[in-house]
């Protein structure tokens, strides 16, 4: 990928599969994409919906941002606000965020980075998706009839007495996509646990796909707890229940125990992800075996669990005990460490690599820098002290972007750059992606970093007007959302290109290891011709002085 | 209803998938546990041990011991791999975790005398 | 490796039929996990509010109706029995007993679910459901409570009392109105002579779920009906 | 023109002691950040790739670069947990001196009382050096009572009190917001704080207490409301003599005796059949929903007045009736 002109496409290139038969033209009709049970295919199916949701929470964003260029609420009177921020963050989290890597690049590559035809449960995969869109759909019926403004969060009492929004349907659709979310788990557990191809041992798995499994243990065993207290909520507010009313002597702070019980460690399954990226893409890019690979598999696990013990970190000001307050606090900054653990290995695999600038390296090298922004702010936050002026504030607002949109986000294009020539079998032009990248880191910057100020300023959040003096800070950040949204659409155009226009993509354009580059690009609808066997550990490239690893490629045969 | 000799014989035919074939004799069993179990619950329900306390912890130590009977020979995790035997424990585990932190804020709000009263 | 692929039922995305059978029942005990948490977080809100309203919840507990519940319980475990004799039968092959246990089950969990209409009725007779026509004062705390203000707090918590005496059985209840059609899906497959020795899944997987089930009424049936006076 | 802030202003005891810390903070990351962006950046140069065929030096590991990457931000983290718990108990640990303040949150105002019974909206006049403890409670939803120059927050919460305190150091006007989001208006639920010289808060308190007393308040509502037509204190009104009432024992129909205490009022006006003094019929209505928290603070305030009236004996009764707050309203916190 080192020339951006594209020529036609007329040479064959090795290992291109785009004329052959491929998973993509192996049937036709919009109905053998609607019930396929193709992991591939679902994938897509998964990446459409999602771009479409991640550019609906986006534009909800904007307007946030618009508003927000002045003290006065002027733009939008104040219904209006608390909707739009509410269902930009109900949309980016569950809509998008949660579902973003492991629906679209897990569900693509984790079946064949550990040599399998498909996942366990292809038809679960389906019916996943499924659940997916009436949850989509239902959440939309929600917006149409005239949105939400509870919040993300849903607290109660507001949420089940108060509020004269469609909080149950709203609620009804989360709680339907939350179970595509614990159904893509299961599967992937399983498929991991039992469907790993001869010779493929744990600890020579692709780091990618331990970054999932530790996601999956969050997704099975805590959205339940959210999806029953969802539940709760909607059922509460139809027949009246006073589960969380004060009057009936319920506890409204039960809510945010039961609702962070799952929303923390939630934060774990869009993050965790990323970092599978980030570990698959760092070791393409220098070429070399991943630094501390036991290290960085064992840190996610410990992540996911420990993770699970963090929770009331966010009501340190709720009234929570002084003394679970304080627990919580230590925990979280324990599950501080096994995050520096892995950004310090990724570093450290540069050291003596042979690294190369492309594009989806330039978004793992931001996300090493956003995220660990991000979560040193997390370090603010947890700090009990601290956070009682913190909590609420745009402190918090800049710390949850700077690792969800910094981290996440940049892992999954970071991913989606990677893996587009083996999803596509095309190539994207690489000086369109270089000049994305910069923008979006950016535009990224401007937008966030000044919110880290005007919060400790002490602006609250989810506030619609503000005092005059915090408006310089603000419209530097609209200023900067406006940057990053252009960004945004950059790669848009460029990708939707290449699908007609790209360079054919041979089946290892990066020269990278792993079970996926070994097939044609793109694959196969069964993935492998022959079940392969795997000899080696992974990320065995070809190193200096050691000439043992010189020998060969994985053992898997090579198609083409 | 079923003689064992063929079950015994079936299952070394059979490939490694089921190792084991519970007789029906342990089904039975099991199930005369659970039926006492009941009863004793309801029964120690109407006995005072004291406290409260006492009664909750009895009742609750029955109920385990039927779930966890139930989840041996029933749901035959007695005989199953380890993996299965640590899908099983780790829903259990999780729900601890909810459950000791929840209380970790209710039952330790008093005692500073901050939050609450 | 060649006769188990040759199995109707074998799924080519396997190597084999008993890789296919293993993911299969890991999947529904992964499955289960899952379930665990779902109940879970209503046995928290159980426990935190027993643990605040210990009187409400005593005295909500004494209007269900331990004899009905009992019954009820010997009934879900004798089903588990079945069901347990279906999985064996299954097993073994043998088809008219796989059909004939799997049936029994039905029939006991519809007792069981009878049984919860009649108890249903008789709260909504009682005006025991939460809600706008909650009535409290039946509960008879005003003998057994002096202080009026712990009366009042008492009586109106015990709502919430009921409230999740409904949410946690009636997700319950629901959990065996989704398994009662699965048990007769599978009875019909059985009866068509696609389970034997070689392959049956469906019908073990389905009885993990049923006896799930049955154990989350086990703990509900001492939460909720036999909650000890407190002091 | 613009005043520009970069930084909150100190102006409580709390302020230096959290500002402290979070200096600390942004000392560890900027250090960490710079570390790990040099590293980044430098290696990545260095190490660009030159030529398609180059090989990397094979560098897969070691144990004590881990052990040191484990353990420095172990022991980071441990000492920013004692220090973030001291600073957490300095805020949460009230001085036995404070003075007393309760403050309802309702949507969308905080309603702020003081000691004397002096009441103001939105507002909050405190003096200057002296601990101020409030006392926070909701009558709807969740809010959140939050002076970042004072660096204190916290949630009211409604069926509960929650309490917090700070110490000002500064004489000036100051934000008050609500943090937690409450509804429609969450961003106009801001006041402002005044800190004053302890003679000024004394002048003020004093100032205008006669016109806007609680007791008052609660007479007029106790009209507006037609409570008087039932108890009107002559023998044909169909609900009891309140005059006198507070304080004493009161014989109810099912030969129980409790104490007319506030918590008794209270309870009496929110939920009368809850207890049905001897020799009445169970009529009068329930005011549960129709009374703000507010009012019925007024309401019990006027009635312990009405002692006053009828024995005019010396004023043992109750203090100022506005702080303390009633204990009956359900506490789920008090376990
Ligand atoms: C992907 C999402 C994500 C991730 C990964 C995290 C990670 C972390 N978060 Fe964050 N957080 C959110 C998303 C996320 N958070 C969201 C959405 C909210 C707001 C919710 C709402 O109210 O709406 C929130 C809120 C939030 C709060 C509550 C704030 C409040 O409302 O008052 C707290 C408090 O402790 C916190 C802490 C942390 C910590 C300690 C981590 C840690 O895991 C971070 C660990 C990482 C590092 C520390 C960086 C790497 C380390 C180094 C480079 C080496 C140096 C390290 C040391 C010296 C230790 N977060
Ligand atoms: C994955 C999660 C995710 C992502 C990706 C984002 C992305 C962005 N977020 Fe979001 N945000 C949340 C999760 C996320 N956010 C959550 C959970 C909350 C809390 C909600 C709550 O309080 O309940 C929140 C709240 C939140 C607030 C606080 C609102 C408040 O408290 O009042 C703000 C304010 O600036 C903000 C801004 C942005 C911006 C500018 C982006 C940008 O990155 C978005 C950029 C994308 C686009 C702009 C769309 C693409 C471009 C176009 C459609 C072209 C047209 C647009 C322009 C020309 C501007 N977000
Ligand atoms: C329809 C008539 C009626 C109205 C209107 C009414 N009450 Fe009552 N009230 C009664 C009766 C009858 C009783 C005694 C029976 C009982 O305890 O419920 C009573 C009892 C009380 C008591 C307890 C008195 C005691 O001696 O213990 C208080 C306090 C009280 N009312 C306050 C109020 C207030 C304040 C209002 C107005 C907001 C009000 N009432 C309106 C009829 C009424
Ligand atoms: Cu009150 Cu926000
Ligand atoms: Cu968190």
């Amino acid at each position: 990928m080192q020339t951006e002109v594209v020529k036609g496409n007329e040479e064959a290139v090795p290992g291109n599969g785009l004329d052959r038969e491929n998973y993509i033209n192996a049937k036709h009709g919009i109905w053998s994409w609607l019930l396929t049970t193709d992991h591939k295919r679902i994938a897509i199916l998964y990446l459409v919906s999602i771009t479409l949701m991640f550019f609906m929470g986006g534009a909800f964003a904007a307007g946030v941002r618009l508003e927000l260029m002045t003290p006065k609420g002027d733009l939008v009177d104040s219904d209006a606000y608390n909707k739009l921020f509410t269902m930009h963050g109900i949309v980016m989290v569950f809509f998008f965020l949660i579902p973003s890597i492991p629906a679209v690049l897990g569900n693509f590559l984790l079946p064949i980075m550990i040599g399998a035809k498909d996942l366990a449960f292809p038809k679960i995969n389906l019916l996943s998706w499924y659940f997916y869109i009436v949850g989509v759909a239902v959440f939309l019926v929600a917006c149409l009839f005239g949105g939400v403004e509870t919040g993300w969060t849903f607290y109660t009492p507001y949420s089940t007495a108060f509020s004269h929004t469609n909080v149950i349907l709203a609620a009804l659709g989360i709680f339907i996509a939350g179970f595509s979310s614990i159904l893509t788990g299961l599967n992937f557990i399983v498929t991991i646990h039992k469907m790993r191809a001869p010779g493929l041992t744990w600890f020579r798995l692709p780091l990618f796909v331990w970054a999932h499994y530790a996601t999956s243990l969050i997704q099975i065993l805590g959205t339940p707890v959210v999806a029953v207290t969802i539940l709760m909520v909607a059922v509460e507010r139809l027949l009246k229940l006073g589960l969380f009313d004060p009057a009936l002597g319920g506890d409204p702070i039960l809510f945010q125990h039961l609702f962070w019980f799952y929303s923390h460690p939630a934060v774990y399954i869009m993050i965790l992800p990323g970092m599978g990226v980030m570990s698959e893409l760092i070791t393409a890019f220098t070429r070399k075996r991943v630094f501390g690979y036991e290290f960085i598999a064992i840190s996610s696990l410990a992540i996911a669990v420990v993770g699970f013990l963090v929770w009331g970190h966010h009501m340190f000001v709720s009234g929570q005990s002084t003394y679970a307050g304080m627990v919580f606090s230590a925990l979280s900054f324990l599950v501080a460490i096994p995050s520096a653990v892995k950004v310090f290995n990724w570093s450290a695999t540069l050291y003596k690599g042979s690294v190369s600038w492309e594009s989806p390296m330039m978004y793992a090298i931001g996300f090493i820098g956003l995220f660990t922004i991000g979560g040193l702010t997390g370090l603010f936050l947890a700090a009990m002290g601290l956070d009682i002026h913190m909590h609420d504030t745009y402190f918090v607002v800049a710390h949850f972007h700077y690792i969800m949109v910094g981290g996440a986000i940049f892992a999954y294009l970071g991913g989606i750059h990677f893996w587009w020539p083996k999803i596509t079998g095309r190539l994207y032009p690489e000086y369109w992606a270089r000049v994305a990248a910069v923008l979006v880191f950016a535009g990224f910057n401007l937008t966030f970093f000044p919110q880290f100020v005007v919060g400790y300023l002490g602006m609250p959040r989810r506030y619609h007007a503000y005092p005059e003096e915090f408006q310089v800070l603000n419209v530097l950040s609209t200023a900067g959302a406006s940057l990053l949204g252009i960004a945004y659409l950059i790669p848009m155009v460029y990708l939707t290109w290449s699908l007609f226009a790209g360079k054919k993509a041979p089946a290892n354009p990066w020269g990278a290891k792993g079970l996926e580059w070994t097939i044609q690009s793109p694959p196969t609808t069964f993935n492998f011709d022959h079940q392969p066997v795997v000899t080696e550990e992974a990320y065995a490239y070809a190193e200096g002085h050691d000439t043992s690893h010189d020998a060969a490629p994985p053992a898997a045969p090579v198609r083409a | 209803m079923t003689d064992h000799a063929a079950a015994a014989d079936h299952a070394e035919a059979h490939e490694h998938a089921h190792p084991h074939i519970v007789p029906v004799r342990t089904y039975i069993l099991v199930f005369l546990a659970l039926m006492v179990g009941t009863a004793i619950t309801v029964g120690a329900s109407y006995v005072d041990f004291g406290h409260s306390y006492l009664n909750n912890l009895v009742a609750l130590l029955i109920a385990f011991t039927k779930a966890t009977l139930v989840v041996l020979f029933f749901m035959h995790v007695k005989y199953s791999s380890k993996v299965t035997q640590l899908a099983v424990g780790s829903g259990f585990a999780f729900l601890v975790i909810l459950f000791f932190f929840t209380f970790a804020d209710y039952l330790t709000r008093g005692w500073l005398g901050t939050p609450g009263s | 490796m060649s006769s188990s692929t040759h199995h109707p039922a074998y799924v080519h995305h396997f190597e084999n039929l008993s890789e296919q059978k293993e993911a299969a029942t890991f999947g529904m005990w992964v499955f289960i996990a899952q379930e665990v948490l779902f109940f879970g977080g209503l046995f928290a809100a159980y426990a935190i509010y027993r643990n605040l309203h210990p009187e409400a919840f005593y005295f909500g507990s004494h209007h269900l109706n331990i004899p009905l519940g009992a019954a009820n319980t010997a009934v879900l475990i004798f089903s588990s029995l079945t069901m347990a004799l279906a999985v064996h039968a299954a097993a073994l092959g043998k088809r008219q007993q796989i059909v004939g246990w799997l049936l029994a089950t039905v029939f006991l969990g519809s007792v069981f679910l009878g049984v919860k209409v009649v108890e249903y009725k008789e709260k909504f007779d009682h005006h025991l459901v939460p809600g706008a026509s909650f009535q409290a004062g039946q509960l008879g705390m005003a003998e057994h409570i002096a202080d009026p203000v712990l009366r009042g707090k008492a009586e109106r918590a015990s709502q919430i009392y009921f409230s999740l005496y409904f949410s946690m059985t009636g997700l319950h209840a629901l959990h065996m109105i989704i398994g009662v059609p699965l048990i007769l899906w599978i009875a019909a497959r059985a009866w068509l002579g696609q389970f034997g020795p070689e392959y049956h899944s469906p019908v073990e997987i389905i009885g993990l779920y049923w006896h799930f089930v049955d154990i989350i009424w086990i703990f509900l049936f001492p939460l909720l009906y036999l909650i000890p006076k407190p002091h | 023109m613009w005043s520009f802030p970069l930084f909150p202003e100190q102006a409580s005891t709390l302020a230096s002691k959290v500002d402290a810390l979070y200096f600390f903070l942004i000392a560890i990351s900027v250090f960490f950040s710079i570390l790990i962006a040099a590293l980044v950046l430098t290696l990545a140069i260095k190490y660009r790739r030159r030529s398609e065929d180059e090989k990397p030096v094979p560098i897969h590991g070691s144990l004590l670069l881990e052990l040191t990457w484990t353990l420095i931000p172990a022991g980071i983290v441990l000492v920013l947990f004692v220090w973030s718990a001291e600073v957490y108990f300095s805020a949460v640990r009230v001085p036995k001196n404070a003075i007393e303040i309760t403050a309802v949150g309702k949507r969308w105002m905080w309603k702020v009382q003081h000691m004397t019974g002096k009441r103001e909206i939105n507002e909050l006049h405190v003096p200057v050096g002296v601990p101020v403890k409030v006392t926070l409670t909701s009558e709807d939803v969740i809010h959140s009572f939050f002076i970042p120059a004072f660096r204190v927050k916290k949630d009211a919460v409604p069926g509960r009190y929650n309490t917090m305190w700070f110490e000002a150091t500064k004489i000036g006007k100051y934000h008050l917001f609500c943090a937690e989001y409450c509804g429609t208006k969450h961003s106009g639920m801001i006041g402002t704080v005044y800190v004053m010289e302890p003679d000024a808060y004394q002048a003020w308190l004093g100032g205008e207490q006669a016109g806007a007393s609680l007791a008052s308040v609660g007479e007029k509502l106790f009209t507006d409301l037609a409570c008087i037509t039932c108890h009107r204190g002559d023998s044909g009104a169909r609900g009891p003599d309140l005059a006198g009432l507070f304080g004493k024992p009161v014989k109810l129909a099912n030969g129980e005796t409790v104490t007319a205490d506030e918590s008794y009022l209270r309870e009496s006006i929110v939920t009368p059949s809850a207890k049905i003094v001897e020799g009445y019929q169970p009529i009068m209505p329930t005011f549960q929903g129709l009374l703000s928290e507010e009012q019925l603070l007024q309401l019990v305030a006027y009635i312990q007045t009405m002692k006053a009236e009828v024995k005019d004996e010396a004023g043992a009764a109750a203090p100022a009736p506005a702080v303390g707050a009633p204990a009956a309203a359900p506490s789920p916190g008090a376990r």
